[in-house]
């Protein structure tokens, strides 16, 4: 029991669970299998959003860029789309990949090469990037008369029961766990969070693997600007407005220490799904929309206060009566 | 090192402190401001005239009158996202004493009250439960402003009363406004608290090293839960002159507040790692980004274009001498 | 004889107005232990780093087997076979000691994805092979700090390595685990590894080394045989002239008690401590490293807080909440770690000095320079402190002056007690006599000194009394007359309890 | 520069309602001749925001401001300030407490938009049923105005109709559509979603194509035909409203010229809207300017490759 509590992924759950619970017990639709997919599906985006920003967290930076960068790549591919119908989505996609890929190359440099510190860096960023979503776009919106059929409809299309949207944070998901926990570029994330001194003594590029990380950020921003953009059928410069520190939330929530090194996949997933939950239920049991910010600002400091238990170490253990073991 | 040099006295100092305040951040910010003013004038005809320098002073003092202690607690080696939230909370708290009667002195007691309050419960999430102040008010920021959002609803607070309207309104002598005197004043003090006391000396130390400054008798805790109600006090301040600037309350009030209070913190100087940074760069920067938000206004830019500027002008700025120091080095 | 395996010459290598190296050479010999000697900041560590990839060379070469070879980073000197324990501990907490061990050369499967199976097993391997009783699967941080000294070395044997560095390894270490140590080594030269080991402690180099290569000021003074060369010769090599470090001879005037505690425990640290120190007195704390030491005189300093027992000062009782407290009370702590929790870096000579005196300095809040300046000359002066003025970064200063700087800082308190943590850990001799001569000072000016140290040399010639501690528990107090070293190294590991059971 | 410049601050820029105001603006500025028409505002629909743009035109010293305002009372110390220094000040669309300005140009009357918008969704509910609101920001003052003259209409003209819940978009249409969600998910009797704003009403309809609840629950509200048509095509929607932006945009212009040239805003007078014709100011001086439009499959295609 001891060493089930020791794993935040699984209070989490439980957590997730208990809302789950209390809110069907006043509103049975609610935990239906239709309406689970559904908020799974609605978190998808926030999901991948918050698995790339902790590829960043845990190497002790932050992306403060990334709803920016969304809505640059967004609107980059939503006029794309519009002036060039007949362009295939595959196509589409990888060139939001490679775009967001290539602003987050942009903060990763300022980082590795000038060594400014990854907060100042990304505020700045995040108002240039989306300054410049007004400029090329000359501040007018993309709406979905103007959007292909395909450009819409593929993240909606049901493939053995779940829309491909859902599909693409699960692929991302497997994806990141893969990275996080089987390579060594993986690996290095974590060890310069824990011990960026030591990573260098281990032969780690401490500085590059910073960037390889703002990469991995951006490119995931970027894929997710597709995704927004079709899903809400809207390019314009206020898409996802704000929506850089709910991402943070996500990657708090789940467990992911703002000082690098601590961080899993699972957790972040959850935490994602947490605030998912939260922003479906509130409406649902009819709960004023008003209520909805106070309580997600509730559970962030809860989640946090409920982390920190659990890392603080009551100092070190020198007394044999005192040891675990 | 032989024996001869045992026993000389040590001097205090062996640069020139005229020479490093010539090379200094400041100055460099001093050039940058002295270049957009004159580009303002050449760009709009506008723009030299009395009335419009003084309208220009809105556009800032209140970010800029956060920013000041918003700097003491970034040197302090902590951050404050919830400022803006702060203010949205405390104008509310304002409207309702108001639907209770009250008078202007009140409102701006509770304005500041609120202020205080909500500063000292980040201070006593980060310092007494010991969590990451970043997080924390991310979490305080959607709290507060959601308390703001439960108790007005849709609604919104007006009739604030002529005497406490001139708080945001009204002008000391000519053109020079209430709000700008008070920035002034508040930089004053704020110059003082950071460079000539024992407070200050003993925020930068933290800031340095708090574990050091710990095992050298400084409170840091307690200092930090004071920087942190400073930073409520002075977000409950500009409260006060934005609810009576547009004289009336929304749970909106304020938005993205807390991004350009550190930008203009950052932008002066302030290390975001703590331990470095000072007031005079702080007011220019704030000025700074005042000039250029207003220059490009009177050019009816748009104002997300402008953030393009001042985004870049961050890391331009900051980015520079850090070139040229590995340009020279290369040399 | 042999050629060498690695061949080091005409190294330069130079920081912003710090020359570390100038035109070394070093060669290392398979199946052979060279020691390398010298004082602080000799460069020695430097050249560590250097062959290691960490550091560029300005100039000079390096050859492995006669081949000129570049290391531009970390990976290319372990692909080379030279594999180094770090002075400072260069492991990851929040990572299973296998995950230590293996970071950056794990196994991987055939998909080229890491396999941990496999990276469990092979650490559990070279870890039972050093008898280190470690499970490979848990987390580092469940380890004490010898355990972890044990998981960089193992981490160095994972590497296939014909060259392993030692920076100072046993400055962490038990006498029990640096026995081990010596085993180990003995091992890897009947492998034919070539070893270049760094020290200070000179009964051990003797102990172990083969060779020595003596650094002076980032020049390579002398080099030779262990065994056909005195101790004393090393010495005046190493400093460049004949240092008889005696220890200073002082006849104690003691007092009344001024600092007593009586059953001082903590949940985890430490339980039923019971000492007192007098006026005039050096009462010194003995153990091995990890005995707790530290953290009773943190909490006399009010940094954790106890969870029983009483604190008297002057027939007082206090219990201070925080170091403010304790240095408002009369006490003062120089720490262990002086980098982290000593000195103030990035910040002048001055400002350190005056942080915890302001209020004397300043007049209502407000600051005086000048009076900083006055109190911070005063006391810098006192200690002989070097340096070029007083508002240079301390962070520029050698270990030495940065123990000064914080003795400096808290004797302008006028303290009644002060506790030396490891006063002259990582110093070099000159400089650990001019230590051992202030402490003598200020006992004879009437003030109360307690020390922990781990040097037993330090310990005998310093003390009046000595507390020895065991696991977070006082073994015993015994008066410094006529003690033998092996008494306290007895108390001290808890053998004759051993031997008993 | 122009003789007189007006400026056409609009709540956000890059909202294809305001565009096509603008159009109408400059084609205004045009029939006049000698009128520059400076296009302007915030990209965050905020009060704070649009206070910044108020400066700065006041620092221009220009002749006119036209207004559609984020906030009804934020606004009018700033627009007093306008005044002040000389400048008339008008709002549009979305009005201005009434200190804050001269005179005050709705493009219909709140009552008829009221009724209308409940009228769109009970013209194809001849048995009733339940309908619920989305709205804009829950400051906006129009939208509040027509959900009130909304819910005004209910119990005497439509008598069947159960308004079930009004909630907020925020313009936002990510926050619009979760609600839209929120709303299918909470009232599964839900008929019809009324959504008097353009964002709004998008939203909810890309959510009932997604949901696949065509034909269910019917899609409504004002909208601008070019961005809502292909909602009308495949059914989501049965029928919206709108006046003509374009329209609104001229009209603003031309009472604001007027004002300049010297007209006077009282209660009952009247000023020229050019072509729109003339404006009758009511005592709270404010006026309408033409009957909502209706748009369905007969005519969106048509209107949609206008505005
Ligand atoms: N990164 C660095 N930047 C600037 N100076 C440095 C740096 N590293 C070492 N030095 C300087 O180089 C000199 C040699 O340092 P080094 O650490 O090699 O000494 P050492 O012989 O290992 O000493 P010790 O016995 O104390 O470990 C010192 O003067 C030190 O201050
Ligand atoms: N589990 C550990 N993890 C990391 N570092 C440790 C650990 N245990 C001890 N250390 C380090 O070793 C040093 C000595 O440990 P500790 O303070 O517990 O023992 P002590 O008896 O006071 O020894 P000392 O003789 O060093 O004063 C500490 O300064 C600490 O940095
Ligand atoms: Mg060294
Ligand atoms: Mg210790």
């Amino acid at each position: 029991m001891n060493r089930l509590l020791k794993h935040r992924e699984i209070f989490l759950a439980l957590a997730i669970l208990l809302v789950l619970v209390l809110v069907t017990a006043r509103f049975p639709r609610f935990a239906q299998p239709g309406n689970l997919l559904t908020i799974f599906n609605d978190t998808s985006i926030l999901m991948m959003l918050a698995l790339g920003q902790m590829a960043v967290i845990l190497t002790r930076s932050i992306d403060l860029s990334m709803a920016a960068n969304l809505a640059l790549t967004g609107m980059i591919v939503a006029m794309t789309n519009a002036a060039f119908p007949g362009v295939p989505i595959p196509l589409l996609m990888a060139m939001c990949v490679v775009i967001g890929a290539g602003l987050g190359a942009f903060n990763g440099i300022l980082v590795w090469k000038l060594n400014i510190p990854p907060i100042v860096v990304t505020l700045g960023t995040l108002t240039i990037f989306r300054g410049l979503v007004f400029v090329i776009s000359g501040g007018a919106w993309v709406n979905a008369a103007q959007m292909s059929a395909d450009f819409i409809g593929l993240q909606r299309a049901v493939f053995l029961g779940l829309p491909v949207l859902s599909w693409f944070a699960i692929a991302t998901a497997l994806v990141f766990w893969v990275v996080m926990t089987r390579t060594p570029l993986g690996r290095s994330l974590y060890a310069i969070g824990v011990n960026p001194t030591a990573s260098v003594y281990t032969g780690i590029n401490v500085g590059r693997t910073k960037f390889y990380a703002f990469v991995i950020s951006g490119a995931v921003a970027g894929l997710c600007g597709y995704l927004w953009v079709s899903r809400y059928v809207i390019a314009s410069v206020e898409v996802a407005g704000g929506y850089e520190l709910t991402i943070i939330a996500a990657c708090v929530i789940g467990g992911v220490s703002i000082a690098g090194g601590i961080g899993s996949v699972a957790g972040v997933l959850l935490g994602a799904i947490f605030l998912g939950v939260i922003n479906n239920a509130l409406p649902v049991i009819n709960i004023s929309p008003f209520w909805q910010m106070a309580i997600s600002g509730t559970a962030i400091l809860l989640a946090v206060v409920l982390n920190a238990r659990g890392e603080r170490r009551k100092g070190r253990i020198i007394l044999k009566k005192a040891e675990a073991t | 090192m032989t024996d001869t040099t045992l026993h000389r006295s040590l001097p205090d100092r062996l640069d020139n402190p005229l020479k490093s305040a010539v090379l200094s951040w400041e100055s460099l910010l001093v050039l940058v401001a002295v270049a957009i003013f004159i580009l303002n004038s050449f760009a709009s005809p506008y723009f030299l005239n009395a009335w419009s320098l003084s309208d220009l002073t809105f556009n800032f003092t209140e970010k800029a009158l956060i920013a000041l202690a918003m700097a003491l607690l970034i040197i302090s080696g902590e951050i404050d996202l919830s400022v803006a939230a702060i203010i949205a909370l405390a104008s509310t708290m304002m409207g309702l004493a108001l639907q209770y009667g009250a008078d202007t002195p009140t409102l701006v007691a509770v304005g500041i009250g609120v202020g205080i309050l909500c500063g000292a419960f980040n201070g006593f999430l980060v310092t007494g439960l010991k969590l990451p102040s970043i997080v924390v008010t991310i979490g305080t920021m959607s709290l507060f402003r959601g308390i703001a959002f439960i108790i007005l609803g849709d609604q919104s607070f007006k009739g604030y009363p002529p005497s406490f309207s001139w708080f945001g309104q009204g002008y000391v002598w000519w053109v020079i406004s209430f709000e700008l005197v008070l920035f002034l004043v508040c930089a004053l003090i704020y110059w003082v608290l950071l460079h000539r006391t024992v407070f200050g000396r003993r925020i930068f130390a933290i800031g340095n090293n708090d574990v050091a400054a710990q095992f050298s008798g400084v409170r840091v805790d307690r200092i930090k839960f004071i920087l942190f109600c400073l930073t409520g006090l002075m977000s409950g301040i500009a409260a006060v002159l934005l609810t009576a600037r547009l004289g009336s309350t929304r749970p909106s009030i304020a938005e993205g507040f807390e991004l350009e209070a550190i930008t203009m913190v950052v932008l002066g100087g302030v290390s975001i790692l703590g331990g470095a940074g000072s007031i005079l760069g702080v007011v220019l920067a704030a000025l700074i980004v005042g000039l250029v938000t207003f220059g490009l206004g009177l050019l009816n830019v748009p104002g997300i274009v402008m953030t393009i500027f001042t985004g870049s002008l961050l890391i331009v700025v900051i980015a520079l001498p850090i070139l040229f120091r590995m340009w020279r080095q290369r040399a | 004889m042999t050629d060498p395996i690695l061949t080091l010459s005409g190294i330069s290598k130079s920081f912003p107005g710090v020359r570390a190296l100038h035109d070394v050479s070093l060669e290392l010999y398979a199946g052979e232990v060279t020691a390398l000697i010298g004082e602080n900041g000799a460069g020695k560590s430097t050249l560590v780093k250097t062959l290691t990839g960490i550091y560029q060379p300005d100039a000079g070469e390096i050859r492995v087997g006669g081949q000129l070879v570049t290391l531009p980073t970390a990976h290319s000197a372990s692909a080379l076979g030279i594999t180094a324990i770090h002075q400072e501990t260069v492991l990851f907490d929040e990572m299973t000691v296998a995950e230590n061990i293996y970071l950056g050369h794990a196994p991987r499967n055939r998909f080229g994805m890491i396999d941990w199976r496999k990276m469990r097993a092979e650490a559990q391997e070279t870890l039972d092979s050093m008898a280190a009783g470690i499970d490979a699967g848990i987390q580092l941080k469940e380890l004490g700090i010898a355990k972890k000294h044990l998981v960089a070395v193992a981490r160095a044997l994972s590497i296939d390595a014909q060259v392993v560095i030692m920076d100072e390894p046993t400055a962490a270490l038990s006498q029990k685990e640096i026995e081990e140590l010596y085993v180990l080594i003995e091992l890897l030269k009947q492998d034919g590894k070539a070893i270049l080991f760094i020290s200070h402690k000179f009964d051990e180099i003797y102990r172990i080394a083969d060779r020595f290569t003596v650094f002076r000021d980032g020049e390579q003074v002398g080099k030779g045989f262990i065994k056909d060369t005195s101790q004393s010769q090393i010495v005046q090599l190493m400093v460049g002239r004949a240092v008889d470090h005696i220890f200073p001879e002082r006849v104690a005037v003691i007092g009344q008690a001024v600092l007593e505690a009586k059953g001082l425990s903590h949940p985890t640290e430490f339980e039923d401590i019971s000492f007192s120190v007098r006026k005039g007195e050096i009462l010194g704390f003995y153990g091995l490293v990890g005995a707790g030491r530290s953290e009773v005189m943190q909490a006399v300093f009010g940094l954790t807080q106890t969870s029983a027992g009483t604190l008297t000062l002057d027939g007082q009782v206090i219990a201070p909440k925080s170091p403010a407290d304790a240095v408002d009370a009369g006490i003062v702590y120089v720490p262990e770690e002086r980098g982290k929790q000593g000195v103030i870096t990035g910040e002048p000579i001055f400002k350190n000095v005056s942080l915890p005196s302001l209020g004397k300095t300043s007049k209502s809040g407000f600051l005086r320079m000048a009076e900083e300046f006055a109190l911070a000359r005063t006391y810098t002066e006192r200690l002989d402190l070097r340096a070029s003025s007083l508002s240079q970064d301390v962070s520029t200063l050698s270990g030495g002056n940065q123990q000064k700087v914080v003795i400096a800082k808290w004797l302008a308190t006028l303290p009644k007690v002060i506790i030396l943590d490891e006063p002259t850990k990582g110093i070099d001799i000159g400089s650990k006599a001019a230590v051992h001569g202030f402490m003598a000072e200020l006992v004879a000016q009437g003030l109360s000194v307690i020390m922990v140290s781990s040097e037993l040399p330090e310990i005998l010639g310093m003390s009046d009394r000595i507390v020895v501690m065991r696991e977070g528990r006082v073994i015993d107090t015994l008066d410094n007359k006529g003690l033998r070293p092996e008494t306290l190294v007895r108390l001290a590991a808890g053998i004759a309890e051993e031997q008993a059971a | 520069y122009a003789q007189t410049r007006i400026a056409l601050v609009v709540k956000s820029l890059g909202n294809g309602f305001f565009d096509a105001a603008n159009k109408g603006a400059q084609e205004a500025a045009a029939e006049l001749g000698d009128v520059e028409v400076i296009y302007t505002g915030p990209t965050a629909a905020t009060a704070e925001a649009q206070i910044e743009v108020i400066n700065s035109l006041i620092a221009q010293q220009v002749d006119a401001i036209a207004i559609s305002a984020n906030d009804p009372d934020a606004l009018v110390p700033a627009l007093q300030k306008a005044m002040e220094r000389g400048i008339k000040v008008i709002s549009w669309d979305s009005g201005v407490a009434p200190e804050g300005r001269q005179l005050h140009l709705n493009p219909s009357e709140t009552a008829l938009i009221g009724e209308t918008i409940i009228k769109l969704a009970a013209d194809y509910l001849p048995e009733g049923g339940d309908v619920a609101i989305l709205s804009a920001s829950s400051t906006a003052t129009n939208q509040n105005a027509w959900i009130e003259a909304a819910k005004a209409a209910l119990p005497e003209k439509f008598a069947n109709i159960n308004l079930v819940a009004v909630v907020y978009g925020d313009d936002d249409s990510v926050k619009s559509t979760d609600e839209a969600k929120g709303l299918i998910a909470s009232y599964p009797d839900l008929k019809a979603i009324i959504a008097p704003t353009t964002v709004g009403v998008v939203a909810a309809a890309q959510v009932v194509t997604d949901q696949n609840l065509i034909g269910k629950v019917n899609v409504t509200g004002l909208a601008l035909p070019s961005e809502f048509k292909q909602f009308v095509d495949n059914g989501a929607s049965q029928a919206v409203a709108l006046w003509n932006p374009i329209d609104l945009g001229y009209a603003a212009v031309m009472l604001a010229n007027d004002l300049v040239e010297g007209g006077e805003a009282a209660p009952g007078a009247t000023l020229s809207m050019g072509r729109m014709g003339e404006l009758t100011l009511d005592d709270t001086n404010s006026g309408a300017m033409a009957a909502p439009f209706t748009f369905d499959k007969s005519n969106i295609e048509e209107f949609s490759k206008i505005y």
